[in-house]
């Protein structure tokens, strides 16, 4: 069964936005001029868009520390992620934020967050308001494998199995937390297990094909958008870089990145797939390329250029009237 | 005028804006209760100390949602409610229970607004229970505001009365900020004159309870009518004071204090929340560097002991700050004032 | 297979302490002389003492709010914990802690506890300290079917399961959490699947049945004992009293409580059984009955006529030296 | 003598206590690292700032945890370990994940032994990193610790150098009591003499800095460093302060400042948290209420202003009290006082 050629091209330039957003922020991350700690999502784009690519606007998403690819794929604006990224004033949080606290309610993206566990229990409280509105709308958390063990990430679970609402539990297995291998930390390693166990169903899927996490994220969504009550979804991946820019990743065998760079790379599998079914040309894949690349390019050069928050700026924005 | 409790006047309040604003729900453990139950009826608690109580047949399950418990949860959907167009009144039983929600108190709802660029609000209320006074024991007793009035991005509300009560509720609710209101168990059943209908009353103003000249009294929540008893009594001395509720801790109507200060050159600080980093040393710390010129004499601030709230009947008593410690406190700031001058 | 004589005579003993002690308790409360709000154990007695007449003075175990049950199964004395929850000064904690904070580290009894899910993570510790002793000593963690539902027993239980440490989670399922029923507040309902979700062996028991609890429990902790890592066990149980002395229990039916007096008293179970299998002769508990009442008569009594606590005892006992 | 950073004498420290105390264990996220890695390499972290490298090599597994994400039952395990009779340094990766802990730190650690009537203690040892100036954003970066300061029962360090965080490190796991040791991301790599051995500082001792006669100046951990510079440029126009460095928060030396007070009449207290209940106001707090007549004139408080910490460089620097605005707020507390004189 083909997907749509419109979804198949805006699935594929979401995912290399991220990729190239991602890489290149690798590289500029190396001069100096990026401030704080930036935890890239490269490797992982399949699930980040083959979720988003379920939702609207009126759909929410609750993001984590690895949040740039989320808040792509949901839809925010990539140069003002950067500008916000660099500590602009112009940024989608004036600066304020950074890396790990950016949002847009326009977009439905409830934020990025630098507290692990800290966006299931806001995922809950918008599937809540989406179960009150009845207009089949849902809310998607996201975490990690180390979220997997955080005590605030069970309680929105089972919080939202006892009010049956609308939300999707985004597990992305990638196979650590910062210098600890998942197969230590969670207990019986399997998440989707844990989540049955608190009576929702739980698929777990391939995260580096983009399509097995459309397909169980669809089958998941049903339910969910009929009042069925909350789900997970455990995607197996893999981040290319190492947990934030910095980390020489001792806890890594030498070549696993290559590795995995070569076998689990989403975009490449993508491309094959859909090379192979005949679904697109690998000519229209190339022209999205260079599209990226110049949003990319331009986004860098944009945001060193611009100009950073003024210090009278520290002072508003904590309050809605001060 | 008609007199309710102030767990009436809150629960009225709770009603008044639900039944006005459909955007307001209300969550938290047992707020209906009978969720499961075995006699079929719902509403068998209506919050452990009845403050929500009937909000569930009028307003329906969709908007009076019982909850596991699972403090962390609760509070982290009310923010992400918030910040989806609701406006949730959640309910921490005790107030003690900060301690297993706070990230989603501080780190969270505290910040969303800066974070974001301001632009969006998380327009929650967290109600708590508060206080001693009830051989409630170290884990159910204590007076928490000062650790969420230091977190910039809060509002923090303790009312000493049911009409206050009421007007800060449905103000609180009303407000785009996350707000903190705690109510205290022992002030749950104390009645005043409340009006029916809707009333607000302002945040950041103090409320001045009792004018006097000879030193200025500042009480928060049920201090404030142990500081009228102490008052009473030293008005036979023909002592009397201005006696100032703030009953917003953020906003704190400093200005007021400043004021009074100004006259009186006394002040004496009630706390029922031990004396570190509280809101009495707060307040001094503020009047120190802001009002120093006004102080005739030593800032006097009465606090419970630096010491967990104990069980006993008797260790309890002698740790809240009370009626009789009070008047002997003023008393004696006024003597040594009298004799250094 | 039957049990040692002393061990079946101990057990009946420890229960009905502990039944007398509550039922006695429900009544003094009446009078307004017992300070603050207590939370009864009748009805579940037969999982504390199954549980805790595996354990020496060397194990350790954490409980809850509902605490005295634990207590007087653990040994800890029942004169002192009646002063204590009268707040005397000879009370097992100075009349500083109450009912709900009951503790005697020399009997391995790491504290009652007024923060649902407080216990567990402590147990892990105590567990962790067993574990590096290599003794073969264990730590039992007790909690209610709502705490099944706090983050930080997750976490516990996820924690124990990495490392291995001989921690036994003991989720006394009586039906409610305060007002509100454990089918609605559960997630699936199942607490022992929710703990396989964890990778621990978990089993179900009937709560009401001296020897399913200790049979069970026999079973876990040989694991646990050996360096096999953490157990859950669920009891079936019931509470015979409200959730705290003053609950008008609403939320049960009207006869419910009746129902199970008779039909789920775990005294007469044993009793029955006992007598069926010819393993003691009624006599004999009746005389342990005896006993246990003038215990508990003169418990109250001498905490009636006790003294309270002085005023300079408010100071101490903060620090190790004020 | 030697020179090494305070992220080594914390690291030597450990090292030191570990090796003489066989109940001493490290637990957190990635103090060791590498536990289910596919390197085989161990101690791959060694604590994400380094802070307990090498000890798993040396210790073993059985005394050098790593957890899973779980702070809650790190900080519960830590108690639970030290009322068996183990001593647990938990090691909390930054201070602000106290939001998704602190029950276990305020209402268990912090209560066991007034609860349980003296007869118990509970020694651990929690270690922060805290601070900002790394732009770390709003939820990486607070200065958490008046909420600790708070509460009675808690003890709380704030080291500003290397040479005190190894000897109030080894106090802080010899003491009964629970400890929160803050340790200042920004500091972690400063320099300063350390000797090799044993050696152990006193809670509740301040540090005099440095002497001088016009003003007392109280800094807090990093803000030391910056009250320096500031005094450096003060001391071309002939201003010397009494600079005292706290060291513990809890127990604080009130004692020492007021002497210092009774000398110079002027208090600047320099804090890096947000001002509301800060332990500046606290300082502020007590001096007025204990220290009232030393006073010449109005204590001033500089902290950052009532906001969460910001992310960008700019605003961040605009947050923090610098050495330029602490010179400005002395020379100006000076001039004004001189003027009302
Ligand atoms: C409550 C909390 N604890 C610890 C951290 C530090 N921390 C940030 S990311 C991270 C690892 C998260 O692992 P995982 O959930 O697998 O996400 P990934 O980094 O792999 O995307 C940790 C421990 C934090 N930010 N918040
Ligand atoms: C963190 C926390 N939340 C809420 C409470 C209030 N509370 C005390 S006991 C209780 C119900 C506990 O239910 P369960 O675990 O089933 O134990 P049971 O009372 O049935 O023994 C609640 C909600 C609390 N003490 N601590
Ligand atoms: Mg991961
Ligand atoms: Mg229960």
């Amino acid at each position: 069964m083909s997907l749509p050629r419109d979804l198949l091209l805006r699935a594929y330039r979401q995912m290399k936005t991220i990729r190239e957003f991602e890489e290149r922020l690798h590289v500029e991350i190396q001069t100096g001029e990026i401030p704080g700690f930036t935890h890239l999502y490269s490797g992982q784009e399949a699930v980040a868009v083959g979720v988003c690519e379920h939702l609207s606007d009126q759909d929410w998403i609750a993001s984590t520390h690895r949040g740039h690819g989320h808040c792509i794929a949901k839809g925010c604006d990539v140069q003002g992620m950067m500008l916000e990224i660099y500590g602009r004033r112009d940024g989608l949080c004036k600066g304020k934020g950074g890396s790990m606290h950016i949002a847009d309610m326009t977009k439905g993206m409830l934020g990025a967050n630098a507290i692990v566990g800290g966006g299931p229990p806001i995922a809950v409280g918008a599937g809540i308001a989406c179960k009150i509105a009845k207009c089949g709308n849902v809310a998607v958390a996201f975490g990690g494998d180390g979220s997997a063990n955080q005590g605030t990430v069970f309680e929105a679970m089972n919080l939202a199995v006892v009010l049956r609402a609308p939300v999707i539990f985004v597990f992305e297995n990638n196979g650590y937390s910062e210098h600890t291998g998942a197969s230590y930390a969670v207990g019986s390693g399997d998440i989707a297990g844990r989540a049955r166990g608190f009576g929702m169903p739980a698929e777990t899927c391939d995260g580096s094909d983009f399509f097995a996490v459309y397909d169980a994220m669809a089958k998941l969504l049903k339910t969910a958008r009929a009042g069925g009550g909350p789900a997970t979804l455990e995607a197996k991946t893999t981040r290319f870089f190492g947990h934030f820019e910095g980390d020489p990743m001792l806890y890594r065998a030498k070549d696993e990145v290559a590795r995995h760079r070569e076998q689990m790379d989403c975009l490449q599998i993508f491309r094959d797939r859909v090379g192979k079914e005949g679904w697109l040309q690998s000519a229209e894949l190339d022209a999205i390329d260079t599209d990226v690349m110049a949003l990319i390019d331009s986004s860098v050069a944009k945001s060193r250029a611009a100009v950073p928050p003024s210090a009278s700026d520290l002072l508003t924005d904590v309050y809605v009237s001060y | 005028m008609r007199q309710i409790s102030m767990r009436d006047a809150i629960n009225e309040a709770l009603h008044l804006e639900m039944a006005r604003d459909p955007r307001v729900i209300v969550l938290g453990e047992d707020v209906s209760g009978g969720a499961g139950g075995t006699s079929g009826q719902r509403d068998a608690a209506g919050g452990v100390f009845g403050v929500t109580k009937g909000l569930l047949p009028k307003f329906g399950e969709d908007r009076v949602i019982d909850t596991p418990i699972s403090e962390s949860a609760i509070i982290g959907a009310a923010n992400g409610a918030a910040l989806a167009g609701l406006r949730p009144v959640a309910e921490l039983m005790f107030a003690d229970f900060l301690g297993v929600c706070f990230d989603q108190v501080f780190n969270q709802a505290a910040k969303f607004r800066y974070m974001f660029g301001g632009k969006t609000s998380c327009p929650i209320v967290i109600r708590a229970a508060t206080g001693a006074g009830m051989n409630m024991g170290a884990q159910h007793s204590q007076s928490m505001y000062a650790m969420v009035t230091g977190v910039p991005g809060l509002k923090v509300v303790v009312p000493s009365n049911a009409y206050d009560a009421k007007g800060l509720m449905l103000t609180a609710i009303r407000d785009d900020d996350p707000v903190i209101f705690f109510e205290h168990k022992a002030l749950y059943p104390r009645k005043s004159d409340v009006p029916e209908g809707d009333y607000t009353l302002p945040f950041g103003e103090a409320n001045l309870v009792r004018e006097g000249e000879h030193v200025t009294v500042v009480a928060i929540g049920r201090m404030v009518s142990f500081a009228e008893k102490a008052l009473d009594a030293l008005a036979a001395d023909g002592i009397t004071a201005d006696l100032l509720d703030p009953r917003t801790l953020s906003p704190l109507d400093d200005e007021t204090i400043y004021e009074s200060l100004d006259n009186t050159g006394h002040l004496v600080i009630i706390d029922e929340s031990p004396p570190r980093c509280s809101v009495a040393a707060d307040i001094a710390g503020l009047v120190a560097s802001n009002a120093f010129h006004s102080l005739k004499a030593p800032i006097v601030q009465l606090t419970p002991p630096h010491t967990p709230v104990p069980f006993a009947r008797e260790l309890e008593r002698a740790y809240v700050p009370g009626p009789q410690a009070i008047e002997a406190a003023i008393r004696k700031m006024l003597k040594e004032s009298r004799a250094a001058s």
